[in-house]
């Protein structure tokens, strides 16, 4: 396809290329399986499945912001048992990389669904979802407590056993990025997706009341670039061995490679899909000419350029 | 059954974009799109052009296509000026480029029999209704319709449409077309005259809430295109869902741009919100 | 001018109308009010004085981003000196109302500079900066840490003594930004400002390093409304009694309306006259339409309606 | 002194857009702005329309003003399409609207006597040198140009401008037009020749800094317009500032839109950062 060598590896999980969907922004793969063939993207990244069905938030569930957009879905899915009868047979059948994203609502749930995950052949990682604002559980999310961030992450590595590398998905709403990717670590991620969303909202010009139904939502998009950089050039200056799957408003091959040059040995695309499906794929080419043009050969040596 | 099955994301050309009463009526040169199009379906477009603060799709409701002429196939969509993005599409002139996604959606399942049917549409809704009312005619149905709208030039009604039909009853709520009133004020009496089969139709949820409590009552099957917000348009966001009943009779939150738009009117629980004992609800 | 009445408060000073500038975003007034009379505003709130001149960061200090900018100015400025004998006295003559700015590197200054605000005539509030991302003290923010923030309120209180309402300026890069805001409550604050830019980085596209001199800056414009819509949603339904000065993205009469619903007494324009010097006035016009519109018929009416 | 003394903000319209070379030679009806004018100012413009993700201003050096003619007065300017917003620009078409904020920024100082005169132009850089020749010419000044740039598509020098001057060298470093390599290869004999009194240069800072080593070691007096990257253009965001020193000698971190661009080059400290001993410096 191009002359450059787009691998990449998250811990001990290798993909051919570095363009992920992101969780939440891709369903479970068969709506964009229509646009482009699944092998294109270096992974599909599957929204964060729970224990049980979950009929999510009321609508209103969007509100588009400039360059960017909210979103108060709820966490809405089939539940474990469907996706792994149904949704990953089909994924993988289509011979495409699967990253598992997981949440939950209590550390015991973490830790039910990494047991239920133990011993599923084909997934290449988990993505443990910590930080999703829009959980209902009083508000807290566990992302924000370095503490249930520990306690997530030490439950999911006890019951999952080594068989696929944890990502810890981390919130930017907090004081300090590093302070809790440093607790992961510590609890066993082998490697951390930066970021979730920004907790916003829009007040609705018609009734001055807020607009989604969850009156709170996620914030992606462009608008959040800048803030996905910083944080990923950050915790990439503290723990330059772990690696990232960095996400946060890419929509072109050169936001793409200003998320690699922060720190990112991957990254996924997910606001940039609702407005062409054909996102990921596009991305992926404008990414291999820009590393071409710096006179990369291989995309590895341009993760973390941007330090020092 | 796959999901987006004939869709593709094209370059499409704008041919024309007039005004029309409030809307502006845009046709589209749109590569396969218009070929593989089924009454009901709609595409989704991105907006603001290149340096866009708009990352989202808007969806747009095909009110004719076609495979033949000049073009690989011509798209056209009746645009309400709503917020920014359906904004921006008016005001694009001929000859520029617009990245659509299409053809998406459910399309309106025809009648095997040729039955008496009713085709109602608010405001912009009727923009479907009428390539679906090409259909029906030609299995033999008779179709009548009822358009309706706050005002005048809310009413979508081309002339070549209102031939197709039988019959064209315009209502407004200011009387400044038709009959004063809302297309519901005129359903039964159609209904009783014209001994309906069978009614579909398209329009703000409230008309369709109001129009199906006139089917249920007349035990008149009713096929209903509903419109939530949407931000992707092809069921990777989950941002579009409306409680449905499925076959089982269960409700889930399903997403209207893949399940929908063209529903069962059987299969929508009008209450909104998230109803007692939906699949997954909390 | 309208028939709607806007003027509104922030503790016990009183405004003719709710928009104001943003500090560091209309200088010292010099600037604008060759394009408009500065008594057009609310308050023209000044760039934050720190006590001794100072010359900022490194160049490039600014970058675009969708919908937003990042700037590293680092606090340039005269020092509260020239501050006090040239800049107070030209705003003061031209008739328009002034809240000044202040930042320090240490509580001390932070009390050293309200010791010569003291008895300081004419001016309308205090608006305490403790959220700067840009001051070079070890990257530590006083707006991010309860203690820093309250002792500086704390001082700031003691040596100013009650002529002027102390508003505190907070950072939207916050775990919780309800106990930031509680902490500077019970520490004397009159009043919040929210929310002062968001972290971010770009990297450079060209030598794939960080573009901003100062490497992180801070995210601002309208790619940022959402968050400051959320948090004085937050703070205002935890602290109702509290007036807060609303700011963060907002380019129209619409946006200040939002952050007006979720509970902003006052809203400061900052970015949008970057590109438009006019937006104030423009802003302030549109402002009392939709509040017209809304069939409003004074401003204060429409503080926080958007709760309950 | 007052600070934007003569600037308004202005809906400018579009007369026309035309590709000159590497770069597209905008005209604008600019109600007050070309009237108020003076060489060696620039304007800010918003870009990207209604529905731009772009919200700050971009400077353009005005190239040509004019107060006379069937417009309250018009605008020129050389635009090289650099970034978006510059992009944006180039592909507006006449007709259209912009608002614009102007004149902006210091203008070049005329000498009080006929002087010889070097005006040292870099790519666009020429833009507003060619009206300054016109000053000077005059005021009875000898002008003689020297215009550079790294291929002849990017050397800017009109037909009317070339005629203002009294000779013209261009220099491209590919060779493909003039003599071949820098400005400042051909400025040092220009000097002799022509016993330049004074110097006007504007282009990228590299050059202006090349510029004033010559003219630093001819004891040259120089007078250099720089082009910093700008949020505003009207003082309000301190991005645009360089370290320049004031008549007491002292370095400050100043603002190139309301102190500059035009400069004198005594005044610029060239190695750029915050030197040591800037006012304010940690
Ligand atoms: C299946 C379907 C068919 C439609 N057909 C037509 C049609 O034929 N003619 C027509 O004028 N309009 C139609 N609409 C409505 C049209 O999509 C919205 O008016 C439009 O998206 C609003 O975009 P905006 O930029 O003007 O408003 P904004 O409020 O700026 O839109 C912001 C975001 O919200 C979404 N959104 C807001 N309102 C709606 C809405 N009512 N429906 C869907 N998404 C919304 C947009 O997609 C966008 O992502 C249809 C909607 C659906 C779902
Ligand atoms: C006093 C002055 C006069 C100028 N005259 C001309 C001229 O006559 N013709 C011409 O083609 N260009 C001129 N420029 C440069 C022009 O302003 C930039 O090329 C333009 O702003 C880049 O905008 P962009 O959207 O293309 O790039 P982007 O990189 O997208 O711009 C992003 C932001 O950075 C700022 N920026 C980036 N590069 C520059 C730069 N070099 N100078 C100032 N701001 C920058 C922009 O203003 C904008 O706010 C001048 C600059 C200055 C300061
Ligand atoms: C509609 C929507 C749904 C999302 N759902 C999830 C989710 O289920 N799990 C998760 O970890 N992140 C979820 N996210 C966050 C994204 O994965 C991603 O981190 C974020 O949107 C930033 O990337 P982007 O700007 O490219 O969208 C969701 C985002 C959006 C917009
Ligand atoms: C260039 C620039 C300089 C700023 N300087 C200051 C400052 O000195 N003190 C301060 O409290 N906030 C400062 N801010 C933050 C603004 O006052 C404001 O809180 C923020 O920009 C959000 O508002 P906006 O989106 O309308 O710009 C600055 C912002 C910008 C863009
Ligand atoms: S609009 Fe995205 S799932 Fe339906
Ligand atoms: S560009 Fe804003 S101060 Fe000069």
């Amino acid at each position: 396809m191009s002359v450059v060598d787009l691998s990449t590896e998250l811990a001990y999980a290798k993909f051919e290329n570095p363009i992920f969907t992101a969780s939440g922004c891709a369903s479970s793969g068969k709506e964009l399986s229509q646009f482009f063939p699944l092998t294109e993207l270096g992974a599909m990244v599957t929204k964060s499945i729970m224990l049980r069905p979950r009929s999510g938030r009321a609508t209103p569930r969007m509100a588009e912001t400039p360059s960017g957009m909210l979103n108060s879905i709820g966490l809405q899915g089939p539940g474990i048992d469907h996706f792994l009868e149904d949704d990953l047979p089909w994924l993988l059948e289509t011979g495409a990389r699967a990253v598992v994203s997981i949440a939950g609502e209590s550390v015991d749930e973490y830790g039910a669904l990494a047991r239920r995950l133990r011993g599923v052949r084909g997934i290449a990682a988990i993505e443990v979802n910590i930080s999703c604002p829009n959980v209902e559980n009083r508000g807290m999310v566990f992302a924000c407590d370095p503490t249930s961030a520990r306690a997530v992450i030490e439950t999911v590595r006890i019951n999952i056993g080594g068989e696929f590398p944890i990502i810890a998905k981390l919130s930017p709403d907090v004081t300090d990025i590093c302070a809790i990717a440093g607790e992961v670590i510590n609890a066993g991620a082998d490697g951390l997706a930066l970021i979730n969303t920004l907790l916003g909202m829009v007040i609705d010009p018609k009734t001055l009341k807020p607009l989604l139904g969850g009156k709170t939502g996620g914030l992606s998009g462009p608008a959040i670039r800048p803030v996905a950089v910083r944080a990923i050039y950050q915790v990439h200056s503290r723990f330059p061995k772990v690696p990232i799957l960095g996400m946060g408003g890419v929509a072109s091959g050169s936001d793409a490679l200003q998320l690699i040059a922060a720190g990112a040995s991957a990254v996924s695309v997910g606001t940039a899909s609702f407005g062409d499906p054909l996102a990921p794929v596009r991305i992926k080419s404008e990414l291999a000419s820009l590393l071409i043009h710096h006179g990369f050969a291989r995309l590895r040596d341009a993760i973390g350029v941007a330090h020092g | 059954m796959p999901i987006n099955p004939r869709a593709t994301v094209t370059t499409a050309r704008i041919l024309s974009n007039r005004k029309v009463g409030a809307y502006h009526h845009i046709a589209l040169e749109a590569g396969e799109v218009g070929k593989l199009a089924k009454p009901g379906n709609f595409i989704a477009i991105a907006v603001g052009g290149e340096y866009s603060a708009m990352p989202l799709h808007r969806a747009f409701a095909i009110y004719r296509a076609k495979a033949d002429g000049v073009h690989a196939s011509t798209v056209e969509i009746i645009v309400a000026a709503h917020g920014k993005g359906s904004e921006w599409l008016t005001k694009q002139s001929e000859g520029s480029q617009l990245r659509i996604t299409g053809p998406l959606g459910t399309s309106f399942p025809l009648p095997a029999e040729p039955v008496n049917v009713a085709i109602i549409g608010g405001g912009y809704g009727s923009a479907p209704l009428f390539d679906l009312a090409d259909h029906l005619k030609s299995r033999g149905c008779r179709v009548d319709a009822v358009i309706g709208a706050s005002t005048s030039s809310k009413i979508f009604a081309p002339l070549d449409g209102k031939r197709t039909v039988n019959s064209v009853t315009v209502t407004t709520e200011d009387a400044s077309a038709g009959v004063q009133g809302r297309v519901t004020d005129v359903l039964e009496e159609l209904i009783e005259r014209q001994k309906i089969d069978l009614i579909y139709s398209c329009g703000p949820m409230a008309m369709l809430k109001a129009v199906d409590e006139i089917a249920q009552r007349k035990q008149i099957p009713h096929l209903v295109s509903v419109e939530e917000a949407m931000a992707c348009g092809i069921g990777i966001c989950m941002t579009c869902v409306l409680p449905i009943r499925d076959a089982n009779g269960t409700i889930k939150m399903s997403r209207t741009c893949i399940e929908g738009p063209v529903i069962d009117s059987e299969c929508v629980v009008w209450s909104g919100g998230i109803p007692e004992g939906t699949w997954g609800a909390p």
